[in-house]
């Protein structure tokens, strides 16, 4: 019964995203639909997914692209395309040149027959949750029943991103390393003023926000803290924790001015150096794992204690590692994008 | 009965739902999104109780914080068209 | 004297999140407490000292039940205009100045008059200067009453 | 045991009830400023319910101060966002809805 009254809402949230024609409004929708997305998630008990949604799926990327929108405009413009709006909208149904009916129907027909060809796909897969699945069987059964012999770990999910699959989540953060690297190369740019008038009527009028933001910052922070800690006991880990530093240091940004941000928090000359000292951790705990006798990534092999405790310790580091690059490449993404030169 | 609690709140978020994208203005569509918001740090609450697993309560932490973020957010960017 | 006050808070914040004792853990738990308290010790006392911060969390302390309370009766006035089928409201807006200076004192009363009786703060700056919006006449009229406002300053001291 | 079993399911009945009244409120209201008072003040209370609810059924234990966090954090942040969004309104010269004008 929720699952159907989950499932009906994201549809009516995915058309009405695609027919709304003010992108601030479709910005509003998708962070809905993101929200029903993690109680989805947490539904199909999948809590990390879930964490991973609820911090950057409706938090961060609404704010971002936001900054995006701030930079461009923000009505759609030019000929209405989609049927939606027109169904929605008759009176705008009005066929121009490019929208001769034939290529209409000609780009319904190849919808539809891709559609047909991926439904056709799906009839192969197992079953949704079919216990004699292939990946059900041999690699779900060892990571349920020996990661944690293996690795000292409770979470499983963490010690799948870690240990397993520790080289692609390497790949993941220098991945999102880059991303900031290259934002900086393509947008940054030197000058700025303030508009200091503004912000001092600002200053008047939002006491309130200011105020309660000012009081929340610090636990938000420390609670980002907490959520990469415990990413061995329970959900969330380096990349949720990390985004929600960010937000707290965003949130800090949009109550008070980025010249404020700026002055106190650290973040210009600061920030380039933790974007690439997150990986750095990250990569140099592998090397550490190289000298002390094992293969890159090896934790076990690092001399503190016993097996377990070294494995836990290096998982632990690179928890860390990831986070300050996330928290670090969010900041600078952020500062970046909302930044206006006048 | 904490299924039928879970049932009627995402009730109560598909007739919000009718807001958002109704709208008419641009604050109403935040304010019951901001609504809706609120009824999902509910839902997770009350389906990490159902699966009494309890760590689902730090996804529903996060949303109290999030939400708050994204609301502040979008209401500056309409206001003011920035964000710095 | 700020940064130590902060990083008990933290600590005593992170206890309370944690509720594991692990060696590692209680070391992270210093360790992140003592480095949020270094990057935004000036937040969360702001430009108050810490007598006046803890003396006002005190009184403040004192005043939540009250807010409680006003907090139930604004629900019930509040199902019973939703559910009525004429829906009785006859919005007004209002406006009105408080002795209130310091950012805590205009904050708890511009979040307290949201939370209570058909009243809604929509601008509180920063000389004590409020436009409300009401949803009927008897709450504008309860409120310019100015019971909450008194409240509010005893808190503030 | 089976008495802080029903005091539980009473909170969460009156929280759940509260809930699906600012719901409707928010559909049935003239204006984003009378819309604003269900969405600020029922949900606040009906979620705070729904919390309390849950933590009378759990007992006390750390899940208990968990959810304690989280009514605290929702009854600061909650009426705060309310009076950004109705701040902004009016900051952009929204007018209230007045007894006689159309209801839609």
């Amino acid at each position: 019964m929720i699952d159907l009254m989950l499932l009906l809402f994201l549809v009516v949230c995915a058309i009405a995203a695609v027919s709304m024609k003010d992108l601030l409004s479709t910005t509003i929708i998708l962070g809905v639909y993101s929200l029903i997305m993690t109680v989805v998630w947490t539904r199909l008990n999948a809590v990390d997914v879930a964490f991973t949604e609820a911090s950057v799926g409706a938090g961060i990327t609404t704010v971002l692209i936001i900054a995006a929108l701030s930079r461009t405009k923000r009505e759609e413009e030019g000929q209405e395309y989609g049927m939606w709006s027109k169904l929605l909208n008759p009176q705008d149904l009005k066929l121009t040149d490019k929208q001769s009916p034939l290529l209409w129907l000609t780009s319904l027909f190849i919808v539809l027959i891709t559609g047909a060809v991926l439904i056709y796909g799906t009839i192969d897969m197992p079953d949704f949750g079919d216990p004699d699945a292939p990946a059900n069987i041999h690699l779900a059964k060892r990571f349920i029943e020996e990661s944690y012999e293996e690795t000292g770990v409770p979470n499983f999910v963490t010690a799948i991103l870690a240990s397993y699959r520790g080289y692609d989540t390497l790949g993941e953060t220098t991945v999102i390393f880059t991303a900031g690297i290259s934002l900086i190369l393509l947008l940054r740019r030197k000058s700025y003023i303030c508009d200091t008038t503004i912000k001092e009527k600002e200053m008047k009028e939002h006491i309130v926000i200011r105020t309660i933001s000012r009081i929340l910052i610090p636990f938000v922070q420390l609670y980002a803290l907490y959520v990469i800690a415990h990413g061995e006991l329970s959900p969330g880990g380096g990349f949720q924790g990390g985004v929600i530093f960010g937000s707290s240091i965003i949130l800090y940004v949009i109550a008070f001015g980025l010249e404020e941000g700026r002055k106190v928090r650290i973040f210009r000359e600061m920030g380039d150096l933790l974007n690439s000292t997150g990986v750095l951790i990250y990569a140099g705990i592998g090397v550490l794992c190289l000298l002390a006798g094992g293969a890159y990534l090896e934790y076990d092999k690092l001399p503190l204690g016993s097996e377990k405790m070294a494995s836990s310790l290096g998982i632990y580091g690179i928890e860390i590692g990831v986070g300050i690059t996330v928290a670090a490449v969010m900041i600078t993404i952020f500062f970046i994008t909302a930044r206006h030169e006048r | 009965m904490f299924d039928a609690v879970a049932t009627i709140i995402v009730f109560a978020a598909i007739l919000v739902l009718y807001r958002v994208i109704k709208g008419p203005t641009i604050y109403d569509r935040v304010l019951a999104a901001n609504a809706i918001g609120t009824k999902t740090v509910v839902l997770i609450a009350l389906i990490g109780f159902i699966y009494e697993r309890p760590h689902f309560l730090d996804i529903a932490l996060v949303y109290a914080l999030i939400n708050f973020i994204a609301t502040i957010a979008i209401l500056k960017y309409q206001e003011m068209g920035r964000l710095d | 004297m700020n940064f130590v006050f902060t990083s008990i808070i933290m600590f005593v914040f992170w206890i309370l999140l944690s509720g594991e004792f692990h060696f590692l853990l209680m070391l992270s738990g210093i360790v992140f407490s003592l480095f949020v308290a270094y990057i935004s010790h000036d937040l969360l006392i702001g430009s108050d000292n810490i007598r006046l911060f803890s003396t006002r969390m005190l009184r403040f302390c004192r005043y939540v039940p009250w807010l409680v309370w006003q907090i139930l009766l604004a629900n019930l006035d509040l199902v019973y205009r939703t559910l009525h089928p004429k829906m009785p409201i006859d919005p007004q807006v209002i406006r009105f100045d408080t002795a209130l200076r310091s950012d805590i004192g205009i904050t708890v009363l511009a979040n307290s008059i949201t939370l209570t009786p058909g009243t809604v703060t929509i601008v509180a700056n920063q000389d004590g200067e409020f436009i409300v919006h009401a949803i009927a006449r008897k709450p504008a009229k309860d409120l310019l009453a100015g019971e909450m406002q008194a409240k509010v300053k005893r808190v503030e001291g | 045991m089976v008495v802080t079993t029903i005091i539980s399911y009473l909170f969460l009945a009156v929280g759940c009830f509260l809930i699906v009244v600012a719901s409707i409120g928010i559909i049935r209201f003239p204006d984003v400023y009378s819309r604003i008072h269900p969405a600020g003040k029922s949900d606040t209370l009906g979620q705070a319910m729904i919390f309390i609810g849950l933590m009378i059924y759990e007992g006390l234990s750390f899940v208990s101060i968990k959810l304690l966090i989280i009514v605290i954090f929702i009854f600061i942040t909650n009426p705060t966002a309310t009076h950004a969004l109705v701040n902004a309104a009016h900051a952009a010269g929204l007018k209230p809805w007045e007894k006689g004008d159309d209801r839609n």
